[in-house]
């Protein structure tokens, strides 16, 4: 099955769309960005979040959206977090966190879960990512420090499984080093492959075009230009939401 | 979403001309036959057919064969008592043959639906099914790269299933059926019953909904003789 | 799990074993041939049995023996054919016959039914041929005539995939030609993958050492070697039963 | 024949230092506990262990590794927040690490047991974990060659089996087990509960009879403290 991403926000399909810049605010919250991300899920997806702040994705997901969460430990139909007596040590999420099952849920193993992950089925993913480059090369597993234990897990398969991978991220590091940049420096997780990337400051599309600026949050274009570096494109024009 | 329909005429809508379907089945135990029906009254041709057989008697795959649609089988045992249907097309040169063994037609398609670029195979070295093809030798053993199987449409027949699309089958008759779910664009699957979502049992479903876009429920199903 | 062969006929296990040259009587019938290969499966062993012949293989099997027999359609614990109200289109074998189910079978798809073949899994397969060679090469899917349909089904995945590979067919065509010959003629189905060779005139261990006669019917070993263009190897020794 | 066991010790006798083992398990999910236990009291060593995580607190997979007994891990996710036995280890030197994304992981079992020679995987490509790796462009797409991991044992914990061996498994605690009985010499099951022949649904079962050589009843193991 395949869906099409909103196409209020997907240039391919809405040429009229504009960079919208929402000046008159500041940057987006953790919980803000993760209702943004679920916004442009399409209603019906299959989805993978990976683990951390992706998870939360899911709390934004309406009611109705019929969207089918996938975890990687062998599972589609996933529920919210498990409370209370509703916690079972048999049914956790990739994060290893007790969770739920819904109506229509399936069970499958290891293999035949990255079968499904690994073969194009899964229409969107969410991961978080050290840095993305402007070419959409993700670097989320390692970061390349001598005394780091790495840890990959399925950060790799979902970066190249997923039809869609959003990255979720702050767009600067706390010294203010650019996380959207040039060329990865930490080890990579996958080439060409992030097609949305969410952050505080800005929601980019990214493709063969390059970086394009679809909304801006307590910072401009212009603004954003001067820190990164990066070219960035606009959508078809730009609109300042205030 | 999954579409689940009792029009079989809706449920095959679409099929292109040209297009490779995978159909379901070990000779007759799970072949969608009341989807291949509704196939050739809809009309698409030229299609490449993959299947473990080329047909049966006069129904079924044997049908669309016999309706000239067929322009070329993939599948692993076309010669059967009952294949009188493909044996004339084939004598006459109406239809082409890619001859698979059975074990690697299951693995292509495998590979087909998990995302596997290519795969070294240890069946067929040294046999006139190889020739041609790649060989490496691991582990002291030969192999064949053999190279995924993808359809545009798999057409295939389940026992029930939910409105979401998960599926399970009966017996025997589960053979390709979940494993072409997984290697074509579409999936059509007719069932014999569709239960509400929550009524199969989560550990028994076989088939996934991520995999099946629209199901022909059989029991609802206005089947046209 | 790995089964061993009957130790008895088996002279990797059984150094003193002898060949036994069953003079006082004719060649076997499809019966008694059937009855001796089935003799021959350890109890335990998971068995395929090829279409045609090799399914009589099943009747011979003792109440009690454990073999779980294994059709590549999708099952393990098959049953005996089913008769009269037994009979369920759903339910067949690789022959197409319809079959029944024992207590303990399992069910699966094509792609698992072919991994447990392939993967070394099955302990025997009980197959028919055209021909095979002395080094154990199979042709048993393919006379090669240019007007034949072909058609290989699971023969060759069968071939390389179980642990033991048993062929049944007669020793020699109508016309008196040799079915154990240096070199196949016919296409092959598989390279070195026969183990033993049930024919009507005698019993043949093939391996890395050449053709072995390990019993005869109705002939000697001297008679046979007249007929055959293979170099033939006899067990320890030799033994006339009469 | 498939042992049926009470006994720990006795399901896991045999095996020999130097071993490549595979554990089942999601963290703590689908682990065999009680098989691990059984293993650390047998005392094979200079293990290789093949395992998604590299242990969890200090029991299961994580009291093996502290044992001292475990020479090489090959995972996927050494590191999380409960993996401290790994993590002082490795930071000492005293045990090696084969990183392997969690896909190939799983992907190379199901080849071990499937008797594929290798595959060609999408996933890694570019990447450090693809270093020194043959790779090929199939389909416009890159790929990485990757082989199987076959294990001699396989240690894993199912829900319940029958006396012939077949199991199911229970929600994700399901995981890495169905592989891993396929791709070891040896399957060791520890099941929560043990039935008689017949009593399992012929179509719900996930691990057939074949792949599973010992099981452990948890219901009627003494297990020491």
């Amino acid at each position: 099955m395949t869906v099409s991403l909103n196409p209020d926000t997907n240039p391919d399909v809405h040429p009229d769309a504009r960079t919208v810049e929402h000046t008159g605010r500041g940057p987006l919250d953790r919980d803000e960005l993760a209702a943004l991300v679920a916004r442009d899920i399409p209603p019906g997806s299959f989805v993978n979040l990976g683990i951390g702040q992706p998870t939360t994705v899911a709390d934004h997901l309406p009611a109705g959206s019929g969207v089918i969460l996938h975890t990687e430990n062998g599972m589609l139909g996933m529920g919210p977090a498990a409370h209370g007596d509703e916690i079972d040590p048999d049914l956790t999420n990739a994060g290893k966190m007790p969770v739920t099952e819904l109506p229509g849920a399936s069970y499958f193993h290891h293999a035949d879960s990255f079968a499904m992950m690994r073969g194009g089925h899964l229409d969107v993913c969410v991961l978080g990512a050290y840095q993305v480059s402007e070419r959409g090369d993700l670097a989320n597993w390692h970061t390349g420090a001598p005394d780091a234990i790495p840890a990959v897990g399925g950060a790799m398969d979902l970066a190249i499984g997923a039809k869609n991978v959003f990255v979720m991220m702050t767009l600067f590091a706390r010294d203010g080093t650019p996380k959207l940049v040039p060329e990865c420096t930490y080890p990579l997780t996958g080439l060409a492959c992030v097609s949305r990337l969410y952050t505080d400051r800005a929601i980019f599309h990214l493709g063969p075009d390059g970086v394009t600026v679809a909304e801006t949050y307590g910072t401009t274009v212009e603004e954003l230009a001067s820190r990164l570096d990066v070219t960035l494109r606009t959508l078809g024009g730009r609109e300042d939401a205030g | 979403m999954t579409l689940v329909t009792a029009d079989p005429g809706a449920a095959v809508a679409g099929i292109a001309d040209g297009s490779t379907v995978l159909i379901g089945g070990f000779g007759m135990a799970g072949m969608p036959v009341t989807l291949i029906d509704a196939l050739i009254r809809q009309g698409a041709t030229d299609l490449t057919v993959v299947s473990n057989n080329a047909g049966n008697g006069d129904t079924g795959l044997a049908a669309l064969l016999a309706a000239g649609r067929v322009r070329k089988m993939i599948c692993s045992f076309p010669r059967q008592s009952d294949s009188w249907v493909f044996d004339s097309l084939y004598r006459e040169g109406r239809i082409e043959l890619e001859l698979v063994p059975q074990g690697n037609l299951a693995e292509r398609m495998r590979a087909a639906g998990a995302g596997i670029g290519a795969f070294y195979s240890p069946t067929g070295v040294g046999t006139p099914l190889a020739e041609g093809k790649e060989t490496r030798t691991i582990d002291g053993r030969d192999h064949v790269l053999e190279y995924p199987i993808k359809g545009d449409v798999a057409l295939i027949r389940a026992h029930v299933g939910d409105r979401m699309g998960n599926l399970v089958y009966r017996k025997t008759a589960r053979n390709f059926g979940p494993v072409m779910a997984t290697a074509a664009t579409t999936t059509i699957a007719e069932v014999h019953r569709v239960v509400e979502v929550g009524e199969l049992d989560p550990e028994t479903v076989v088939t996934p909904c991520v995999y099946v876009d629209r199901i022909l429920d059989l029991s609802a199903a206005e089947v046209s003789a």
